[in-house]
C-alpha cells in the first residue's frame, strides 16, 4: 500500500500544490477533448467536468492506488484523479482496443481496477449499492480501504441512495458517499427536484454524519474529504459528504443551456476554481511561477502524448465481441 | 409557380419526434385526464431531452410536469393516477432505466385490473427510448421489450414510421390497459413521413404490410424492419424475388391472423427485431409459426437479432454486434435456399 | 361526500367510543380468522393485526369514503376501518367468487374501490409511489380528497419510500405516508434494520413534517392523524405520520416468535390496547356498560354473518381466469 | 436388527432446504470469499424464512448477514463484493421481488466484466424461491426466468431435485459468472433425495436425462418436469409408450446438445414450464429444435406453459392457469398423434 496515505504534505502550499496538479491536468484533458469534439476529431457522448475538478484533486490525496472509487458518465475527474493511467483513459474514451476496457465499455463505462477505479455506471445511482459492496468486502478481509462513491444531487433522489445509505450505516462500512452537487441534474434545478435546502441533511435519516462543503474550495474539500475518509478508515463507519459545485457545461455536450439563468454560470464560470488556484498559488509566494509553469507543461506533454496514443490506437476486432461476456 | 397540390397527402413530413410531440399534443387536448411527466419534460426543462413534450406545460400548464429523477416514483405515479381514471403518459427516457422502476411496471401496473377482479383498470403508457444509435454502449442502447411482451397484462407497443408512432401513441393513451410505448432511438430525426389527420388512431396489435410478396415474408419491428424493406426492395428490384414485409408494430399482442396468413401463402419466414435474438420476441413468433403452420413451410424460419453480448462501445464490435442489414440480408438468401 | 369529515364526534367519549366500535370489529374479525386457520376450516397466508387495531380506527374518524386508503399484505385492519364491507372482505380471504376482487386477488391484493380501499398490495413499500398518483390525480382536478397510505417500518428501508416522499414533497401532494411501526420487519428488529431510533426523522430529508406518536393511544393516534390529514386536505402537503404500535402474533400465521425477546411480546399484549380502551369508556362513566355491549353484540353480529356468507360462497368458476387481464 | 447397508447410496434422504442449506454450509467452509446476505437469513432472524440459511450465522459469523429489506442494496451489495473477489450469495426472498433489484441484476450484474473488458468479474449468486405454491396470488408467485435468460451475462439454474440443487447451486457459487438460482417453492418440502458427496458439484449447463424413451422427448425445467416424469412413467406402464424425459436445470445456457440429440432420434418433443407460456423459455428452445432439426419432426414441438395471466387467488382458478399434469399429458398424447 502507498504509504503516503494519510500523511499529507505538511505545507498548505505543497498540499495546494499537488490539488493543482490534478485539478489542472482534468481541466486541460476536458478542454482538449471538448476542442476535438467540437473540430469532429473524436466522437462520443461527453459529459464535461469543467468546474467540478477540485472535488476529486482534494480527495484523491486521501486515496492509495489500494483505495477504491466508483463514479457515473460525468466521471474524467475522478478517473484521472484516482490515476487511471491518461493512455488508456482516453483510448477508452475514443473506443479503441488500448482502452482501459478494450474500448468495450466507453466513457460511461471505464474500470481500472489496477488504479481502483473499480466502476463508471451510466444508471443514475447505480455505483451506490455497488459501493457498500466493495467496502464490505475490505471490512470482512481486515483491509485498510476506504471505498468512495460519486454521484450527482439528481443521484439523490433514486431509491439506490436511499438503500445503499442505509445499509451503510447499518453496517458500518468504510465508504465515502460523496455527493457532488453541482446543482443541475440534467436540466432541472436541484430546488426543484428536492424540497430541502441541503442533501447533506439526509444523512440524518439513516443516522451518519452529514456534512456540505464548498467543493471548488481547495483547502475546504481537502479537509472535508479528509475527515469523512479517516472516518472510513478508522472503521467508525461512512459519510454523506456534499460537495457544491458547478458545470460550466450543461448536461452533456452540445447542451444549450436554455434552461439556466446566464447570470449563475456567468458567476460560476468567474470564479473558475482552477486559475483561482493557480493565482492563489503563485501570489502566495509559496510556490514559484516557474515551478508550476514547468507543472504545467509536463501536464500538457502527458495529456497531449495520451491522446495522440489514442487517436492512433486501433478499434477492437469484431472478434472481440464474444469474448468477456462470461468468463 | 406551381399549383398547390389540393388533393391527397397535404401533411407536412414530421418526423419520430414532432409525430410523438403531435400525439401528447393531441391527446391532452381531448381529454382532460391525460397528463404527462418525466424527467426534464416541462418548457423550463427544455421539453425533454429530444424536445419530444416541447411546448405542452405552456399549453397545459400543471398537467404536463417535470419530475425529479425518481423512475419507481414516476411509474407508480401513473399507476396510482391510472386507477382513479387520469390517463397518464410517463416518461422513461432510456429503456434500460425501465429496470429501475421493473416492479411497478410489471406487479403493480400490469397486475392491478386483474387483482382487483377488474374493479381498477390502469390505462397508462410508458414512453420509452431504446436501440443502439452509435456508441451509447451497454447502459443506454438495450431493447428488452420481450421482458414486457411475457408479462400478461401489459400491451408493447414498437413504431416504425413516424405515422404509425402517431396513431399508436394515441391508441396507447386512450387504451384501458397499461402500454409500453417503444421509441427506436436510430429512427428518431432521420425518418420522415405524413402523419395522417388529427385524432387518426391506429390500432394497437395489427400488423402493417409495407410490402406485399409472394416467396417470403419478413415478420419484425423497428428499425430492422426497416432495413428488411430496402433489402426486399433491392432484391426484387436486381434479382425479381418477391418479398412481403410485414412490421408487427405491436409486439404484444401480435398479429397472428396477418403474420400466419402471409407465411401461409409464401412458405418461408424470417424473423427481425433488434433485441438480442436469444429468448427473444422472434422465438414466440418462430415457435408460433412453426406450431400453426408444421409441414407446410419450405424452409425453417430464420431469425435476425442481435448477438448474445451485452450492447459495446466500440464502433467496430457496435456493428458487429446489431441486427442490422448485413445479417438480414443473408438470412433471406439463406431461407429463399 | 360524507359530511361528516372533518367534523369530528364533539364529546371525547363519543370519539373514543366511535375508535372502539372499529377497532373491536378488527380484534373479533382477526380472532375468528385465527380461530378458523388454526382448525383448518380456511387456509391463507394471513398477517395478524392484533395489536394494531387503534392506528386505523382512529385515523378513519378523518376520512369519507371519497378519500382513498392504500395498505399492504397486513391489511385487514385498514380494510375493515376504511369501511369494506366484511361480507366481501372475508370472500376475497378466502377466494370466493363473491369477493371484493372475485376471489383473483387474495388477502395480500384486497380492493374495493367503492369504500376507497383502492390497494393492498404484497410488495414491501410498493404502495408508497402509487399514493402519490392518487393524490396527483385528487390536487389536478380539484376534488376534496385525501389520500392515506399504510406500510411497515421495514418498508421504510426500500427505495419506494424514498422516491415517493421525495416527489409527493416536491409536488405537495394531499398524502400521509403512515408507517406503522410495529417494531419489526418480517423476523428483524427495526433497530436491526436502520441506525436512527425513529422513522419519522426520515421526513427531515424531504422537507415535509414527521411526526411520532402511539399508535395505540386512541386520542394520541386520533390528534396526530386529524393534523396529518388536514394538512393534506388544505393543500399544505404530506406528512409522515410514524405510528408506534406491535403485532401480537408475528409476521404471519404459524410464526415461531423465536426471535423475539418473550418480555417483549408479554408486554406489549398486557397493554393490548382494545380491552384497554374498552375499560377506559366504560370506567370514565361516559358511555355505559350496556351501550358498549350492545355495540359488542352488533359487531359480533356482522362479523359471524360475513364469515357465514364468505364460508357458503362458491369458489369462481375456472372460465373467470380469462376475464380481467386485458380491459 | 438387520446389517446396516454399508454399499451403494448411505447419505440421508434430504429436501431441497436442506440440500441448499448443505450447499451453502460447504461452500461457506471451502472458501473465506464466500458470503451470505439476505432478509432475516441470520439465526437470530431464524435462519431465513425457509430456514435454508440455518445455522450458517452462528458458524461463519459475520460472513452471514440478515440485511434491511432492501432489494437493490442486496444486489448491489453482492455485485461490489463480487467484483473484487467475494463469492457473495445473496437472497432474494421471492422471485417477484427480483423486480425491485433488476437494474442492479441486468444493467450491472451481467455487464460489467465485458464492459470492462473482462477486468471484473462478477462471481455472485442470487438465489430466489419461484412459483405457484396454492394461495400465494400474483406478487408472490412468479417465474420470470425467461428475463434474465435474455440477458447476456447472466446465467439462470432451475433445479428440480435435491441433489441438483445441491450440486448446481455450488457450481453457481464457484462459477466466475453471476447467476441466478431458482428454487421451486412447491418442490422444497415435499421432494426428498440423497444428495452426493461433500463438495460434489454438477455442472451448469447440463441436462439430466431423467427417463429414456423412443417416441418423445419431453424437455423442460422445475415442477412441470417432475409432473411429466410421472405422466411418462405411467404411460409407459399403461400404454406402453417410450418416452425421454429431460431436465433442463439449466436454463441458460441450455444444454443444446442433449436436447437435440434426443429430439433427433425421438421426433417430437413437448416443452413444460411453469413460466406463462407466451414469450417463455420454452419458445426459445421449439424455435430452436425446428431451426435444427427441420423437416425431421413428425409433429410441431408442442409447449405446455401456465395461462397468460396474473396469478390468480381462488384455487379453482390458479389450477386452470398453473402448468401442470392435465396440460401435459394432453400435449404429450396430442403429440404422440
Ligand atoms: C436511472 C437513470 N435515470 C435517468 C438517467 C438519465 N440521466 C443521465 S444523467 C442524469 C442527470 C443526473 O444528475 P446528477 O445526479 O445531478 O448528476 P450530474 O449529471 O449533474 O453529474 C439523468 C437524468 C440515467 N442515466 N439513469
Ligand atoms: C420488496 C419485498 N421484499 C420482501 C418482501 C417479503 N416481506 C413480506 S412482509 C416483509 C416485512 C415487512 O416489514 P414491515 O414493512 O415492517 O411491515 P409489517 O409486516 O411489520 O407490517 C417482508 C420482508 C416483500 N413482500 N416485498
Ligand atoms: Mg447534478
Ligand atoms: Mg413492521
Amino acid at each position: 500500500m502507498d504509504k503516503s496515505v494519510g500523511r499529507q504534505p505538511e505545507n498548505e502550499n505543497e498540499i495546494l500544490l499537488r490539488i493543482y496538479e490534478t485539478a489542472e491536468k482534468i481541466r486541460y484533458s476536458d478542454e482538449r477533448l471538448r476542442t476535438m469534439l467540437m473540430s469532429g476529431q473524436v466522437r462520443f457522448n461527453y459529459y464535461s467536468v469543467r468546474g467540478q475538478e477540485i472535488i476529486p484533486s482534494a480527495t484523491a490525496l486521501w486515496l492509495s492506488s489500494e483505495d477504491y472509487v466508483i463514479t457515473t458518465y460525468r466521471g474524467l475527474h475522478d478517473q484521472i484523479a484516482k490515476g487511471v493511467p491518461l493512455d488508456v483513459l482516453f483510448a477508452e474514451y475514443m473506443g479503441k482496443a488500448t482502452g482501459a476496457c478494450k474500448g468495450k465499455g466507453g466513457p460511461m463505462h471505464v474500470t481500472h481496477a489496477a488504479s481502483g477505479l473499480l466502476v463508471t455506471t451510466g444508471i443514475v445511482g447505480g455505483g451506490l449499492p455497488i459501493a457498500n459492496g466493495v467496502a464490505l468486502a475490505a471490512k470482512l478481509r481486515n483491509e485498510d480501504r476506504v471505498t468512495v462513491v460519486n454521484f450527482g444531487d439528481g443521484a439523490s433522489n433514486i431509491g439506490a441512495f436511499h438503500e445503499a445509505l442505509n445499509l451503510a450505516a447499518v453496517w458500518e462500512l468504510p465508504v465515502v458517499f460523496l455527493c457532488q452537487n453541482n446543482l443541475y441534474g440534467e436540466h432541472t434545478a436541484v430546488e426543484l427536484s428536492m424540497a430541502i435546502p441541503s442533501i447533506s441533511e439526509r444523512a440524518l435519516a439513516y443516522g451518519m454524519p452529514g456534512v456540505t462543503v464548498d467543493g471548488n474550495d481547495p483547502l475546504a474539500m481537502h479537509t472535508a474529504a479528509g475527515t469523512a475518509i479517516s472516518r472510513a478508515r478508522d472503521g467508525s463507519g461512512p459519510t454523506l459528504l456534499e460537495a457544491r459545485t458547478f458545470r460550466f457545461f450543461g448536461h452533456s455536450f452540445g447542451d444549450d443551456d436554455a434552461y439556466m439563468p446566464g447570470e449563475q454560470k456567468a458567476r460560476a464560470m468567474a470564479d473558475d476554481p482552477v486559475p483561482k488556484l493557480r493565482t492563489r498559488l503563485v501570489a502566495d509566494g509559496g510556490i514559484g511561477h516557474e515551478r508550476v509553469e514547468q507543472l504545467e507543461e509536463c501536464i500538457r506533454a502527458e495529456v497531449d502524448d495520451a491522446l495522440a496514443f489514442a487517436l492512433a490506437s486501433d478499434y477492437p476486432e469484431p472478434t472481440e465481441l464474444a469474448a468477456d461476456v462470461y468468463a | 409557380m406551381s399549383t398547390p397540390e389540393l388533393t391527397g397527402d397535404v401533411s407536412p413530413q414530421q418526423n419520430f419526434a414532432t409525430a410523438i410531440n403531435m400525439a401528447l399534443d393531441e391527446a391532452l387536448a381531448e381529454d382532460p385526464a391525460v397528463i404527462v411527466f418525466g424527467e426534464d419534460v416541462a418548457d423550463p426543462q427544455g421539453g425533454g431531452v429530444t424536445k419530444c413534450t416541447q411546448g405542452l406545460s405552456t399549453k397545459y400548464g400543471p398537467r404536463v410536469r417535470s419530475t425529479p429523477i425518481s423512475e419507481q416514483a414516476i411509474v407508480g405515479a401513473a399507476v396510482g393516477a391510472a386507477i382513479v381514471g387520469m390517463r397518464p403518459v410517463a416518461e422513461i427516457m432510456l429503456m434500460n432505466f425501465m429496470a429501475v422502476a421493473m416492479d411497478q411496471i410489471v406487479n403493480h401496473a400490469a397486475k392491478l385490473r386483474f387483482m382487483s377482479g377488474g374493479q381498477t383498470g390502469v390505462p397508462l403508457t410508458i414512453r420509452t427510448m431504446a436501440g443502439v444509435v452509435g456508441g451509447n454502449g451497454a447502459q443506454h442502447s438495450d431493447m428488452v421489450e420481450a421482458w414486457f411482451a411475457h408479462s400478461p397484462g401489459l400491451k408493447v407497443v414498437v413504431p416504425s414510421r413516424p405515422d404509425d408512432a402517431k396513431g399508436l401513441l394515441l391508441s396507447c393513451i386512450f387504451d384501458d390497459d397499461p402500454c409500453i410505448f417503444v421509441e427506436t432511438l436510430s429512427l428518431y430525426f432521420g425518418t420522415k413521413g405524413s402523419v395522417g389527420e388529427s385524432g387518426q388512431r391506429i390500432p394497437i396489435g395489427r400488423a402493417r404490410i409495407l410490402k406485399s410478396g409472394t416467396d417470403l415474408t419478413v415478420v419484425g419491428y423497428g428499425k430492422p424492419i426497416v432495413e428488411a424493406l430496402s433489402v426486399a426492395e433491392r432484391l426484387e428490384r436486381e434479382e425479381g424475388c418477391s418479398i412481403e414485409v410485414i412490421d408487427l408494430r405491436t409486439v404484444s399482442p401480435w398479429d397472428e391472423g396477418v403474420v400466419l396468413d402471409s407465411v401461409g401463402r409464401s412458405k418461408r419466414a424470417v424473423l427481425v427485431h433488434e433485441a438480442v435474438q436469444r429468448f427473444g420476441v422472434g422465438a414466440e413468433v418462430a415457435a408460433r409459426i412453426h406450431e400453426e403452420l408444421f409441414g407446410e413451410l419450405e424452409a425453417p424460419v430464420a431469425r435476425v437479432g442481435s448477438a448474445f453480448t451485452p450492447v459495446p462501445y466500440a464502433p467496430t464490435l457496435e456493428a458487429a454486434y446489431v441486427a442490422g442489414t448485413p445479417g438480414i440480408e443473408a438470412a433471406i438468401r439463406n431461407t429463399l435456399g
